[in-house]
């Protein structure tokens, strides 16, 4: 094989492989969301791009190491979605066809944060980047690759393993599971619901939050990322199932690597067409999704 | 141990269950049989704290249920399987078990009673990496009345155990109630097939329109047929 | 009878404050303006409301059949056709082609629908900016010309207005007329549950179709009198963020009541216009009406205030679709 | 409604009786609409910051005041236009100025051209905003596809038949400049490969970065925006792209900044800077203001901005009977022959008022937190005449 193919080989893997991570980690947030408490978060890319450049803030403006920066934003998540979750989520727990007032609800989020955004941030730049958080370039044989980017990489799937682990073989994963696949009962098996539908508001949150991060750790981002994301997540969540965390995690990678390969046989346009379209396509044969319950 | 005093439904105008009273005793097996929209399952649900009733009262061991919410019931020994039998579907039979066991705080006595289960059932056994929803009928309920057991329960509630199965199967349903009577645990079975429920329970009540039209013993319950044909 | 009677005056009314306000603003064509940017948001959430409100789809690729519609008839009258008759085709082409994307409709139940037609607005944005040779790409298509009259004057001013209130009168009588049909009957039905309305002889599929294709011309007849009263348009002016605020007028005003989406309509369509001056609270501001109406009113203006009237329906409702825990 | 009707007739009034009183002590507005919100609010934002620094100057004592209405238009054509039709019905503005995006100034242009205001556009680089037939649009940035003609000059004087990877992003603007590349580079003996387009929204360019190492191109020419430019030219340099070899059309300081010190020996175009040959005295105020009020360099966008009001003040001061009349108000523009207050550079507006073209390219050195030094490297003036820019981009 030579050189150049060997370059292009390994760099379609390496984007689709980071773009992949990213993507499922976010859809992972939102189903997760979606599956337990019906919520479909519109504001989940404004989220992320809150998780972008709240990580730029801190590591850019107040100096902080890029790696504590993003342990502090990841944190943050936490009391921002209690506090959501006090005020706003928990008021429709017992609302019928609550997952249209939560989608109007996020969407009056989104406004709110996008407004927000563009007379603070907006104001600054229209572009962000962050400093590495590994300096340096490896070489996979011919092909160098930006050290930084690894890391990201590499802590986006540990995140993943750790949330798949978390979900599958621990007590509270269970219960979460649980939830999404018969409510009533889990509640008679002793599993508090509205404690899991807190949890897992949180967790989501927190998981789009380290999409966020990463995301912004790897790329520069300026505000327009916040709807794409928000629409790629839902498609993914769409295709995979809602509520299906596996969904999630395999069609994120499948998503990412699809915008790798096809960048190179075709124009990305027709690669963005022709994965929507294959997402219709899936939808009217396998309506709730390929791993769907 | 289980004291039901008044209990009363209500969706909007539609009336579910109206005031019954209804009591089941220490290491009893007593039966519910009704006919469709009797308020059978409404009831199931007061009981585990799904709905919460209009008026009323549910006693469990002199203990008044109605602050207590649903997920801490079956901390209090009340394991309710519910109509549909209230499985996981997408988990394997083992993870189904431990969702049984939720409420236990020891890991020892959830290996324990996981043993049991296998015991009581052993197809489970062979089947324990399946995932619940791939299961037949029969071994579904299986899977659900081991659930329900999975939590040591002192008072242990099945709605329709018998529906969507073979008769064949009832009757294997059947002799697996009558195996846990000698158990000595208390039991509050809720069913349409009245046969069945008389097979099992020592005294039943008879349920339609959300009122209580007859209780007795099984046994005279099952001398006079006509009574049952008259009510349901 | 009296409630017949007293529903037209309704009608009555809105139609007079709809033709006086052009009337009353004509001396200032801001006003005019957005009071008619605002009867464009009167049909399109009318007619989303059909759908919506009547039959229980979401579907949030509204705006993006408003654009087909717009392109394809300032396509046509670029090409030497009359503004009317490209119009009429224009809305009918984008109507057929709002069928066909309600296809998945058919298949998906509630929410999952909603999602996917956010995808394929996506989809149809995407084409808008791709498909350069007909849409002019992302650089729009400007000096759009007014649409001529029969005796060689164009539609300009107040006329230009008048029109619109009429349209969006036609509009709201249209969906009244639906709502009381047996057509009307067919996809409320539909909307409380389709299995149920499938086992009572009712066609879901076909009436489905035929809900999206009315509702389709809601959207296509204004999207085609929007692009030369605006003279400017671009992929931007028919994205997901249309089709959003166009449903959540809907949900804010109150769906699957005649009403509430107008009220809707001319409460937030001036919105971001009157907050022009204040534009660092404005999408603040816009948030949250948005989420104050979401929490206090949850069946939006119309429906709150209605059910505020018979207290208890709710919380049975409530009790029956998710139990206390 | 009955309210705002009692207003409305309230102000319709007192606008008659102004207009029948005596017009000459009133300020002269001028309305500016930009994008102070959504997603191109930066752009606006920062032209604002240009503008508030040269309002200081704009009305010296005894001359007829000159009054900017800011409005916001969202980045969106249907409320730009709203605002272009407020401030030419509500507040009889003498022209429209302000937009820095495409989108929108587009809008404007079709309203401007159709109602006879005139208008004058500080940043937008689209050539159809002045094409042939435009009476009343004045645009101050160059040509957009004009940057393309100026690049190709400056690498075939770097390096004649050079191979050139050309690397743009699917908008409009950037497809503008492209095209001028594409047309221009074969005239003078550059060859372009590969040619690679990215669809908006894009945030990955690994693999396009490695197909242009692949065809050792030797310059890289990248034409983006936003992130997506910032994250190409990183994953460019990642893969061993040499800085030098790459070339922005236009870059703003953020972005430089955002590329620290491997940014070393970048290239810009169309760049304002503290480094130009020909800055003036005022030129250096205004950038050392800006630097003390914003905490960074200026770029090209807050210099037009600078000065859109220079020449509005110059137009009136030069035709007094101007202030109140739109027509004599577009001719003044029209005639004007002037210099950028803060360059030296001419400012002459063809017959359908594009300007005159100077490019110029500034390679950067020693990028600070926020600062950095650059060079002047090359320098062009030329004719629109020179490429067809119209018929390249419909």
């Amino acid at each position: 094989m030579s050189d150049t193919t060997l370059i292009i080989l390994l760099s379609t893997i390496t984007t689709g492989l980071m773009l992949g991570l990213i993507f499922s980690l976010v859809a992972v947030g939102v189903t997760i969301i979606y599956g337990s408490i019906w919520m479909p978060n519109a504001a989940n890319g404004q989220f992320f791009l809150l998780a972008a450049l709240f990580a730029w803030s801190t590591s850019v403006s107040w100096g902080l190491q890029p790696a504590l920066a993003a342990l502090l934003v990841i944190g943050s998540s936490v009391p921002l979605s209690y506090a959501l979750e006090i005020l706003l989520v928990r008021r429709f727990y017992d609302v019928p066809n609550r997952n249209i007032s939560y989608f109007v609800l996020t969407l009056g989020i989104t406004q709110i944060l996008s407004g927000i955004f563009s007379i603070t941030y907006g104001v600054w730049s229209d572009q962000f980047q962050l400093p590495p958080l590994v300096p340096g370039v490896t070489m996979l044989g011919p092909f160098p690759i930006a050290n930084n980017r690894l890391a990201a990489m590499l802590i986006a799937a540990v995140l993943l393993a750790i949330l798949f682990a978390l979900l599958r073989f621990h007590r509270y994963g269970r219960a979460l599971r649980a939830v999404f696949q018969n409510r009533d009962a889990a509640a008679l098996r002793g599993v508090n619901v509205r404690g899991i539908y807190r949890m897992s508001f949180v967790l989501g949150n927190a998981v789009i939050f380290a999409g966020g991060v990463l995301f912004a750790c790897a790329y520069s981002f300026d505000l327009t990322i916040a709807w794409t994301m928000a629409i790629t997540a839902f498609a993914i969540m769409i295709i995979g199932g809602p509520g299906s965390v596996l969904g999630a995690l395999v069609i994120g990678i499948v998503f990412g690597l699809t915008q790798a390969v096809a960048s190179i046989f075709a124009s990305p346009t027709i690669a963005a067409f022709a994965y929507l379209g294959a997402m219709l396509i899936i939808l009217l044969f396998r309506p709730s999704g390929l791993f769907a319950r | 141990m289980l004291e039901i005093s008044g209990i009363t439904i209500r969706y909007g105008p539609f009336l579910a269950v109206n005031a019954i009273d209804l009591r089941v005793n220490e290491g009893e097996i007593v039966g519910i049989v009704g006919p469709n929209g009797a308020g059978k399952t409404s009831l199931v649900k007061a009981i585990g704290g799904i709905v919460r009733p209009d008026a009323g009262r549910i006693v469990f061991q002199s203990r008044d249920l109605s602050d207590v919410p649903a997920h801490l019931r079956i901390g209090l020994g009340i394991s309710i399987v519910p109509e549909g039998r209230g499985l996981f579907p997408r988990m394997s039979v083992e993870e189904n078990l431990l969702m049984g066991g939720y409420a236990l705080a020891s890991a020892e006595e959830m290996a324990r009673n996981i043993e049991r289960c296998f015991a009581l059932f052993p197809v489970l056994a062979e089947r324990r990496r399946q995932a619940a929803g791939t299961l037949s009928g029969g071994q579904q309920q299986m899977l659900a009345i081991s659930i329900g057991l999975m939590s040591t329960p002192k008072l242990f509630v099945l709605d329709e155990p018998s529906l969507g199965l073979a008769p064949i199967v009832i009757a294997e349903i059947g002799r697996t109630l009558r195996k846990l009577r000698e158990t000595g645990l208390t039991v509050l079975l809720i069913e349409q097939n009245a046969k069945l429920t008389c097979s099992v329970a020592q005294r039943i009540y008879i349920l339609t329109s959300g009122i209580v039209r007859h209780h007795d013993t099984a046994d005279r319950v099952m001398a006079s047929p006509e009574v049952l044909e008259h009510l349901i | 009878m009296t409630g017949l009677m007293r529903r037209w005056l309704a009608h009555a009314i809105f139609a007079l404050a709809a033709f006086a306000t052009p009337l009353l603003l004509s001396g200032n064509r801001y006003f005019a303006f957005i009071a008619g940017i605002t009867f464009f948001s009167v049909l399109w959430a009318t007619g989303m409301n059909l759908l919506y409100g009547y039959t229980g789809l979401m579907p949030l690729m509204f705006g993006g059949i408003a654009g087909i519609s717009a392109y394809v008839t300032i396509g046509l009258s670029a090409n030497g056709w009359s503004f009317w008759l490209a119009m009429l085709v224009g809305s009918v082409a984008a109507s057929l082609v709002g069928i066909v994307l309600g296809l998945p409709a058919l298949r998906l139940r509630g929410f999952y629908f909603t999602l996917c037609s956010l995808v394929i607005q996506t989809v149809i944005t995407l084409a808008f900016v791709y498909f350069v040779n007909l849409t002019n790409g992302d650089v729009g298509i400007s000096h759009i010309p007014l649409p001529e009259l029969p005796g060689g004057r164009q539609l300009a001013g107040t006329a230009y207005e008048l029109v619109l209130a009429t349209i969006a009168v036609i509009g709201v009588v249209v969906l009244t007329v639906i709502v009381e049909s047996s057509f009307g009957r067919r996809l409320t039905a539909i909307r409380e549950d389709d299995g149920l309305a499938e086992t009572l002889g009712i066609n879901v599929t076909r009436q489905k179709l035929a809900a999206f294709f009315v509702a389709s011309l809601f959207a296509s007849v204004g999207g085609a009198l929007y692009a030369p009263y605006v003279g400017f348009i671009s992929p931007r002016s028919f994205d997901v963020l249309l089709s959003l605020n166009i449903w959540v007028m809907v949900a804010f005003g109150g769906r699957g009541t005649i009403w509430g989406p107008v009220i809707g309509a001319v409460i937030l369509a001036p919105v971001p216009f009157v907050l022009q001056d204040y534009y660092t609270i404005k999408d603040v501001v816009y948030g949250l009406l948005i989420i104050g109406v979401v929490v206090l009113l949850p069946g939006g203006i119309v429906g709150g205030v209605k059910r505020k009237g018979r207290a208890d329906a709710p919380a049975a409702v409530a009790k029956q679709a998710a139990p206390v825990r | 409604m009955q309210k705002g009707y009692k207003i409305l007739a309230t102000g319709c009034a007192l606008a008659l009786a102004l207009s029948t009183t005596a017009l000459a002590h009133e300020p002269v507005k001028v309305g500016f609409v930009t994008e102070l919100t959504g997603p191109w609010s930066f752009f606006g934002t920062s032209c604002i910051a240009g503008l508030k620094l040269a309002e200081r100057h704009l009305n010296p004592a005894g001359e007829r005041k000159i009054e900017f209405e800011v409005v916001d238009d969202q980045t969106k054509s249907d409320h730009a236009l709203a605002a272009a039709r407020n401030l030419d019905v509500q507040s009889k503005v003498i022209a429209l100025s302000g937009p820095t995006s495409s989108d929108t100034a587009l809008a404007i242009n079709g309203y401007a051209e159709q109602n006879r205001v005139p208008f004058i556009v500080p940043v937008a680089a689209f050539p159809q905003l002045t094409k042939p037939g435009t009476h009343y649009t004045f645009r101050i940035e160059p040509d957009a596809a004009g940057w393309g003609y100026a690049i190709a000059q400056f690498v075939a004087k770097r390096k004649p038949s050079a191979k050139i990877a050309l690397v743009y992003s699917d908008f409009a603007l950037m497809r503008a400049i492209a095209a001028g590349l594409k047309y221009s580079a074969p005239k003078v003996g550059l060859k372009i490969e590969p040619e690679i387009v990215f669809p908006q929204g894009t945030s990955d360019a690994t693999v396009q970065a490695a197909q242009v190492r692949a065809a050792h191109p030797d310059y890289v020419v990248v034409i983006g925006a936003g992130g997506f430019d910032n994250t190409l030219t990183n994953e460019l340099l990642d893969i061993g792209i040499k800085p030098d070899q790459i070339i922005h059309p236009y870059g703003i300081t953020t972005q430089v900044l955002n590329w620290g010190q491997r940014s070393v020996g970048s290239y810009y175009g169309t760049f304002f800077d503290a480094n130009l040959d020909k800055l003036t005295a005022e030129g250096k105020q205004f950038v050392d203001q800006f630097r003390t009020q914003n905490g960074r360099p200026p770029s090209y966008i807050e210099n037009y901005c600078y000065t859109t009001a220079y020449i509005i003040r110059e137009a009136i001061d030069k035709n007094p009977s101007a202030a109140d009349d739109r027509e004599k108000f577009r001719d003044a523009i029209s005639a004007l022959k002037t210099k950028e207050p803060t360059s030296g550079i001419p400012i002459v507006f063809d017959k359908n008022g594009a300007r005159k073209e100077y490019m110029y390219f500034m390679q950067i050195k020693d990028v600070q937190k926020t600062d950095y030094k650059s060079k002047q490297v090359f320098y062009i003036d030329w004719n629109p005449e020179a490429i067809p820019v119209y018929d390249l981009v419909k």
